[in-house]
């Protein structure tokens, strides 16, 4: 703790960047804060608690965050992997950016009652994580804590649904996507939801009905988990914003699984990595077609 | 014209069943079917189902009076002319059991902007087929405010009957017409009752609860808002907000709605209303690209004075009940109870503010 | 209304349609319903939502005249999925109109006085409800002037208006287009709106000024009406928020605690410069 | 897609009703290959409506929403073979994206045997004509995609 904040405060006051973004305890758990002084910084955490994806903040979209000029942003190794995709889709510049890197031993499912990760308490995506030391950052801070206890509740629930037949699945999914009312959270908190105008938004065509019944979810959900795919960062925020509380990560986590599959891909903290949908190799699988 | 009863438990259960076998639809908070999950207000068999006491549901009651989507008229198009079909505006009954008594008000606050000069047939013909039987709530959480916005965790205001929990009962407030007509088609599972202190101290303890967690005084409130528009303020406040909006989707006060046409077919279709929400930048985007509110702040600023300015300007009503659900809602961590205090602790000119401090 | 609710529209059929410039239409529509056609009125400056069943709602003013009984007349430019749409409609088609909804030029209370029209591109469409009602009124006005001009002799609207207006001796009429904006034959002023106004100087004892047009032009044009002694409450203008319900509820259009939809789109220069700025 | 698609939905049997399926194809090959099979005079189901694009690689999976959205019980995606694309790669990007696609699809529950990619190229008539008479006889088997279409009609939870 004490090093993160000596970093920030070194950070700002010798003017390497103009604000730290990072998180800090708030009235009812950890809230993200701007810190643009010293004393500020010097509020600065990191516990199991602090869930976000700061990297969010970093969108171009934030003009108010952006006009606090160059950011150091504190990044968990899945957070890291969303800034590697902003920054490999051209949203930000490297150099703009200083990444102060925590290790992480998981974060909670309910940051708000629990404390301590455990078996019961650990978010679902994150046992199994390989990510604990983020990569490609400038800093790196904070003890390696032992890694989150368990296997993934996420995979034992897509083998569930994977068994069942389509009828069955298409049912579960009406189920959840009815309660949809779409609020849009899912994509205002994605980090790599940036674009200036969604597909969603666009109204000619009006190829994603806007209406909250189940049919325009479905077509909303079925394109955002393709426009995803590949992108996706696996941090799990979309679902935890949803206040339908619908199993988003359950979709984000299967495509992540078909795009490392059918493509060997995984999204990596490396920008460099090619994004695999926008590329192709010609021999890619191809038994579904005829 | 408040008449005091009491009814049993038992009485209750079989009052729920009586309900529901004679046809009317049953709406209580209740955790999904076979599932755990958030409590929601939902279509229920029974009272077993049904959760009475505890926090605010996640979702309102707003929904069975202003759905998400609602078709408003069909289309029907066969050369050059064009036949409608209006969506009915008569309901079949139904009764809200265990409604939270802020979640209650809050559909008569609302009640005023749907009857504004035009009176919106749809949400008042929902209104006339729903009797809402609330639950006095124990208190809240720590995100509950109720008090400090006028209300009260055993607030009389648009429930038809108040329950107030009594020792193997609920101690009964019949409170309008409705609530009679109610009362009456049970009387069998009402007994008489008046006065009774264990409700007194259970509605004292509660008040004491909810009043703990925020005290603020609407009116400064309003009158900071009223001169405040340009504040350094809004700018700190809106850093950490994401603009998803899904604090207004959660709100059982907010009731702004988008109107849109969907096809069904080259000559079918239909008209529907949709909640939509101002804290979306599509919200006030004019087809020329222009946008009037522009930023974050802006909206943020415009969701906080519809609610504590606008509104109570127009219609002598706060836009909020304090029910929190915007504060547990938020990914983003904003929290309008903070936002109150810190407003009301506001001189009324321009002053210093902080970024993203809370 | 129609056995439906407030948001079912009227229908309406096309009568006519007039390309007022490459990009503006103007559409006459009558109400399919004989009773609802003889008895619908209006006052200058409502507006309406004007829909195309499939595609959605638009708000217009209403830009014919309430004194001309039996039709409405919308004009609009292509920008969005509904106005594309009504560029794809004929004569004899059928749309969906609701209204007429907000408030009014208060016309009697300009009865007796002068009248100054100052307007702007499409921003003539408010402006020409009024000038129609006041000309079909003439006796009941001292002087009319109208001063309006646009970027282009190609972009000016309601030639047809222009030219009966430009005919006729109890009104003055000054057309400008933007410099570079003339062709060859133009007869008119060359200049922006503001400047020809302070050419103009409508004199501005017993008068009333109504200004429509694009913001930039309107925050030129206050001044020099201020500045040729034009009071701010003696100057009426329309502010046109992006609307859905037109009825106060859906919380779209508020700019402030005003909204535009119940308290406009008809305000004073001294009622706009009370609003934030949130338009 | 128009009126009969909403009587067609009464209907819940499979073999009830006749398919209508909606076929994405590209313009340099499998449009003039369908149009080979139709100078050929190959025997071919009526139930396809051919929707032609430029590649592919133009055809975005909204476009198979939408088709279910307003009544196709059924969809063919075709295009030129790997290597043939006229514009290079158009073809190898969709393969990537229909992929992925197909995935989601499956996983929601949206049965896989309504949507048939293949490539058929300029002078493969014949194939075409197997490949919309394969893919009728499958949604035949199937019955109307009502499931999809009516999920408009539950209104939203609560209301």
């Amino acid at each position: 703790m004490q090093e993160l904040r000596e970093l920030a405060k070194k950070l700002l006051l010798e003017g390497t960047v103009k604000v730290v973004i990072g998180y800090a305890e708030g009235r009812r758990g950890v809230l993200p804060i701007f810190a643009v002084t010293p004393g500020e910084a010097g509020r600065l955490i990191f516990d199991p608690r602090c869930v976000q994806n700061l990297a969010t903040y970093l969108s171009p979209r934030r003009e108010q965050v952006v006009a606090l000029g160059r950011p150091a942003v504190v990044v968990k190794g899945c957070d890291a992997r969303a800034v590697a995709g902003m920054i490999r889709e051209s949203q930000r510049s490297r150099d703009d950016l200083v990444l102060i890197g925590v290790r992480c031993g998981g974060v909670l499912a309910d940051p708000v009652s629990a404390v301590e990760v455990s078996e019961a308490t650990v978010a679902a995506r994150c046992p199994g994580c390989d990510a604990r030391v983020p990569k490609h950052v400038d800093h790196l801070v904070g003890p390696l804590p032992p890694a989150p206890p368990g296997t993934s509740a996420l995979d034992a629930r897509i083998a569930e649904l994977e068994a069942l037949s389509p009828g069955e699945r298409f049912a579960f999914w009406r189920s959840e996507l009815e309660k949809c009312v779409r609020c849009n959270a899912c994509r205002e908190i994605c980090p790599m939801c940036f674009c200036v105008r969604c597909v969603a938004d666009k109204a000619q065509p009006q190829w994603i009905e806007s209406s909250p019944h189940a049919r325009g979810n479905f077509a909303w959900h079925m394109t955002r988990a393709l426009h995803q795919a590949g992108r996706c960062a696996a941090c799990g925020e979309c679902e935890r914003a949803c206040p339908a509380g619908i199993p988003l990560n359950l979709l984000n986590r299967k495509i992540a699984r078909v795009v490392a599959e059918r493509f060997g891909y995984s999204a990596s903290g490396d920008p460099e990595s090619p994004a695999p949908i926008g590329t192709y190799r010609p021999e890619d699988g191809e038994e579904f077609i005829l | 014209m408040t008449r005091e009863m009491h009814i049993s438990e038992p009485d209750l259960r079989v009052l729920a069943e009586d309900l529901v076998r004679g046809g009317t639809r049953l709406i209580g908070p209740a955790r999904p079917p076979g599932k755990d999950g958030a409590v929601v207000y939902r279509e229920v068999k029974g009272l077993d189902e049904i959760v009475l006491v505890g926090d605010p549901p996640a979702r309102s009651l707003k929904e069975f009076f202003l759905p998400p989507t609602e078709v408003l008229f069909t289309y029907r198009q066969k050369q050059g002319d064009v036949e409608l079909a209006p969506a009915p505006h008569v309901f079949p009954p139904q009764v809200v059991l265990g409604a939270r008594p802020c979640d209650a008000a809050a559909v008569s606050v609302v009640d005023k902007v749907m009857d504004w000069d035009y009176h919106d047939e749809l949400w008042f013909g929902r209104r006339q087929a729903t009797t809402i039987v609330s639950v006095a709530c124990s208190g809240g959480d720590a995100s509950c405010f109720c008090t400090a916005v006028g209300l009260a965790p055993d607030v009389a205001k648009g429930s038809d009957v108040l329950l107030v929990p009594v020792e193997g009962g609920f101690h009964a407030e019949i409170l309008t017409e409705k609530g009679e007509v109610f009362v009456a088609a049970h009387a069998t599972r009402f007994a008489a009752g008046g006065r009774s202190e264990a409700a007194m101290a259970y509605r004292a303890a509660a008040r004491g609860k909810a009043e703990a967690n925020l005290r603020a005084d609407p009116a400064k409130i309003r009158a900071f808002l009223e001169s405040s528009f340009e504040h350094p303020i809004w700018e700190g406040i809106a850093l950490r907000c994401h603009g998803c909006g899904a604090c207004a989707f959660v709100c059982p006060t907010c009731h702004c709605f988008d109107i849109v046409d969907e096809a069904e077919s080259v000559a079918t279709g239909a008209r529907r209303r949709n909640w939509d929400t101002c804290q979306a930048a599509k919200f006030t985007l004019h087809g020329s690209g222009h946008n009037p509110r522009k930023g974050q702040d802006c909206r943020i600023r415009q969701r906080l004075m519809h609610k504590f300015a606008i509104y109570p300007g127009r219609f002598q009503e706060i836009l909020c009940t304090g029910c929190g659900r915007c504060v547990r809602i938020c990914p983003g961590g904003m929290d309008l109870l903070e936002m109150l205090d810190r407003i009301g602790r506001e001189p009324a000119a321009p002053g210093e503010a902080g970024r993203g401090a809370p | 209304m129609n056995g439906g609710n407030l948001y079912q529209p009227h229908l309406v059929r096309i009568d006519e349609i007039v390309d007022e410039t490459v990009d503006t239409r103007t559409l006459k529509l009558t109400f399919k319903d004989p009773m609802l056609a003889a008895s619908f009125d209006f006052k200058a400056g409502q507006f309406g939502e004007y829909s195309v069943f499939g595609s959605g709602e638009c708000t217009f003013c209403i830009a014919s005249a309430p004194t001309r009984k039996g039709y409405l007349e919308c004009s609009f430019k292509k920008v969005g999925r509904v106005t594309a749409a009504m560029r794809e409609l004929n004569v004899g088609d059928t749309m969906g109109f609701r209204g007429p909804y907000g408030n009014s030029f208060p016309l009697e209370k300009m009865y007796g006085k002068s009248l100054v029209f100052v307007a702007g591109g499409i921003g003539l469409a408010p402006v020409r409800c009024v000038i129609q009602n006041a000309l079909d009124l003439r006796d009941r006005f001292k002087d009319v002037t109208i001063i309006c001009g646009a970027r282009s002799v190609g972009d000016l609207v309601y030639k047809r208006e222009l030219d009966e207006w430009a005919a006729r001796k109890d009104v003055k009429l000054w057309q400008t287009v933007d410099p570079g904006g003339e062709t060859g034959g133009w007869r008119g002023e060359i200049g922006f709106v503001p400047a020809i106004v302070e050419k103009a100087r409508p004199g501005a004892i017993d008068a009333f000024a109504v200004v429509c047009g694009p913001p930039i032009m309107i925050k030129f044009a206050l001044p020099v009406l201020n500045g040729l002694g034009f009071k701010d409450d003696a100057i009426y203008t329309t502010l046109e928020n992006r609307m859905k319900c037109g009825i106060g509820k859906c919380g779209r259009c508020n700019i402030g605690p005003v909204y535009v939809c119940k308290d406009g789109p008809v305000f004073t220069a001294a009622e706009i410069k009370g609003l934030p700025p949130e338009f | 897609m128009s009126e009969a698609a909403s009587t067609s939905t009464e209907t819940g049997q499979a073999g009830a009703i006749e398919p209508r399926i909606v076929a994405f194809v590209c313009n340099w090959c499998t449009y003039t290959g369908a149009d080979l099979a139709g100078t050929s005079r190959i025997q071919m189901a009526p139930n396809v409506r051919v929707i032609r694009l430029p590649c592919t690689g133009r055809i975005d999976p909204v476009f198979i929403i939408k088709a279910f959205e307003r009544g196709a019980d059924g969809v063919i995606v075709s295009g030129c073979h790997p290597g043939d694309c006229h514009y290079l790669a158009g073809n190898y990007h969709a393969r990537r994206r229909f992929t992925v696609f197909r995935e989601i699809m499956s996983f929601l529950g949206i049965d896989q045997r309504r949507i048939t990619f293949s490539w058929v190229s300029a002078s493969e008539g014949r194939k075409w004509g197997d490949v919309v008479n394969e893919a009728v006889a499958r949604v035949r088997a199937l019955g109307p995609f009502v499931g999809y279409r009516s999920l408009v009609e539950k209104p939203n939870a609560g209301a």
